[in-house]
């Protein structure tokens, strides 16, 4: 059984993994455990941007920014900061060693030509099969707003999602068709959630593990046939 | 032909009433403020203005779309908590929005400047932004087709330029200068310092100056 | 009457300007004199190469090679010689200040985004509309090699040609319509030879000026119908 | 990922028998020849090359052409004074030549890299190079329709790289290096010094080592 590119880790057998939902940086702590090293990775404004607090050097991992950078480091505070140095959510960063700087259509060009190993993203659905919505709410009186999301999303040899399984109604983000405007087609490979880890891909959905729920629990609240993901070996 | 001109009036007085105007920045990183102003001081109106944004805050874009000198946006991402100018022109239908994924707003200002008619793109397939737009199977993805965004005048910012019009940048603030120099008929540039030619080093240069046509140094 | 892009000088008016034919390298001088000051120039292998030993500092013109290099400065010689610095031909170079270096898809972007002012080409044939040939004889035997001609002839602003006006056995190189394989439609806008100097373009061929020759003499050597340019101020 | 390796032998050990090689370098200049005669004594056969030329005199390229290990040329001039096993191969009809403008082969591969399914160009339109080809009239040009060029592995030349694999390179040998290393799945960079990471300035930096796998030092 294989519905996994080559920039996962493992799979990990034991279902339930925490006894409770997860927290948002223990999430990130997760995703970061998760990115296979030497890879270059974009982490999208918001939720994704906490990864970067928990990858370690070990991981010789190298960030990108759509804006012109590899080799972004973190947060810039007091004197570094520098309004010539910004990340894509336009917040002054830091430039680690083996930092370049590029245009934007060279940016876009290792975003467009499959370049990057991972990017991590935000998003309002995740469907199925992969599907994204995260750009827009299809809201009659919103300002559509777009930025670099579609070619992240169709781009990247990975896209990971980071979100709530829930919105605040209680709805399931994990739905079987998206309804919310799309970012892109079945782009989506792993979605992280506060209740479990989903794989996602032309095969359906499978559960990776889960947090404070079972396989059953977390079944009830996603309208979408799970089954869990085989461990490593099996 | 490239000239060297004293003050940022002066290097925007060609802007005619009408005109495409890219704008160089992302953010306020490469953001040419200083020929903004000069652009709002000169009176042009009825604009097409092509940059990442739509204005933030009371300064620059922002301003020349409260004073409704721009008819049209085409960028990729309008919508910030100070794109309040914007917002507003925009609910009251007096803009024209054309909201291009940041890609592909890269890609099709780059075919402008490279002399290429189209393209096909995987970036937005299947999505409302390629709604009306030709698509086909390429490589067994589906591609939506893109044209070329050519601007009469570009405004952008460098951090040097020598005497021969080339250009070196500065950081993240690189962005979208070198490809909105190449695509527009008429490249106005803000510089922090002019050298003399012979300065740069041929091996850094990022901009060359036969895509600049007027520099201006800025304080 | 306007035939002419805004890279001329001007229309000379005294029809014959020489007595005798031109020889290459003045007709290089010519093309030389020709060229508007500021202008970005490529000039192609072999006779075209010529012009540069005419060009004047005065003039402040910048060549172009496609091999990726702006500002390219004269041959070199001796210790100047580094493998590293060619032009289009392969022959070593030398580079004057202000000169910058790019890779092969940003200096064919130059080209084809319409950016030189000038390039000078050498033609096995031209047309009466200013269709060029030159890359091919299309005999069965020879090993076709076009390079950066079709990039060159579509994407100049104005493209000059320079060639002898009859081939060794006494046809005219400027035909109604080319019979050897097409270089590009319609691009070329001046024809460069030793016994005229023609303006090429929808309208047909005007004779800017004659070398040894009457227009009536000129005339009886070419298979197209010429008039004489007007002037300037005329 | 990026490794470093000790030999040239070993930079191509990788190389298939039937794999599309690009093959960087504009006459001599950028010709990684030590790569290349690596894949000559690596033995992988029945190879698509893509290079602007068709190898020259008794070396390079023109050995693997002369052996029999090139089924296709992709290139924009094969035709040189000194290119006689290629001319012998082709007019035997030994090889296979899918002959490109040169300007074509640059967009092509830059394509590839960048992630475009296809483009538009005027260039070669009404031509025969573009017989066959889709053709329609963008911006009041005929146009063609060309496709990227992608290949399995990219042997290049560069002047330095650092502990990240980012490339400075050196004059017009630069050439067609900074685009096959994007196009490529695989690519193979020799060069002449490798510094500690940190020592190339980020604004100078030509290709991004994530277009990097092997580097191998040369003397």
């Amino acid at each position: 059984m294989s519905v996994q590119s080559s920039n996962q880790t493992e799979l990990r057998g034991p279902i339930q993994s925490s006894d409770k939902p997860l927290g948002r940086d223990d999430l990130a702590r997760l995703v970061a455990r998760d990115i296979k090293p030497g890879s270059f990775v974009n982490l999208g404004i918001g939720q994704p941007t906490l990864v970067s607090n928990y990858l370690e050097p070990e991981q010789n991992i190298t960030l990108h920014t759509e804006n012109g950078m590899l080799g972004m480091g973190p947060e810039a505070t007091g004197e570094q900061i520098d309004g010539d140095l910004i990340n894509a959510g336009k917040i002054p960063v830091t430039e680690l060693p083996g930092a370049s700087y590029f245009h934007h259509a060279d940016s876009f060009a290792i975003m467009r030509g499959g370049h990057l190993d991972i990017c991590v993203l935000g998003a309002f659905q995740v469907s199925a099969t992969g599907d994204l919505a995260n750009w827009h709410t299809g809201a009659p009186d919103a300002i559509p707003a777009v930025g670099g999301a579609m070619d992240l999303a169709t781009g990247a040899k990975d896209v990971f999602v980071m979100m709530t399984l829930l919105t605040r109604e209680g709805v399931s983000k994990l739905v079987e068709t998206c309804t919310y405007p799309l970012t892109g087609i079945g782009c989506v490979t792993r979605v992280y959630t506060d209740k479990a880890v989903f794989l996602t891909g032309p095969d359906g959905v499978q559960v990776r593990e889960t947090f404070g729920c079972t396989l059953a629990e977390l079944q009830a609240m996603v309208p979408v046939p799970l089954k869990a993901a085989a461990a490593v070996g099996s | 032909m490239l000239n060297f001109v004293e003050s940022v009036g002066e290097a925007v007085a060609g802007i005619k009433d009408g005109s495409t105007v890219m704008i160089g920045g992302f953010g306020n990183a490469g953001q040419p403020f200083e020929l903004i102003d000069a652009l709002m001081d000169c009176g042009a109106t009825d604009l097409t203005v092509v940059n990442n944004n739509a204005g933030q805050g009371d300064q620059g874009l922002a301003l020349l779309i409260k004073e409704g000198r721009v008819k049209k946006m085409i960028c990729s991402f309008p919508r910030q908590s100070d794109s309040w100018h914007f917002d507003t022109r925009f609910r009251a239908g007096e803009i024209e929005l054309e909201l291009v994924p940041q890609g592909n707003l890269a890609e099709r200002i780059r075919a402008a400047g490279a002399g290429i008619g189209g393209f096909f793109t995987p970036t937005g397939y299947g999505t409302m932004l390629a709604e009306g737009k030709e698509t086909r199977i390429l490589d067994g993805r589906g591609q939506v087709f893109e044209t070329p965004i050519h601007a009469d005048v570009a405004l952008i910012k460098a951090l040097k330029a020598d005497g021969k019009g080339n250009l070196v940048y500065r950081k993240t603030a690189r962005n979208f200068g070198p490809i909105m120099a190449a695509a527009a008929k008429h490249t106005v540039v803000q510089v922090s310092e002019i050298v003399p030619t012979g300065c740069l080093d041929p091996e850094i240069i990022v901009t060359p100056g036969i895509y600049v046509n007027s520099i201006v140094k800025v304080a």
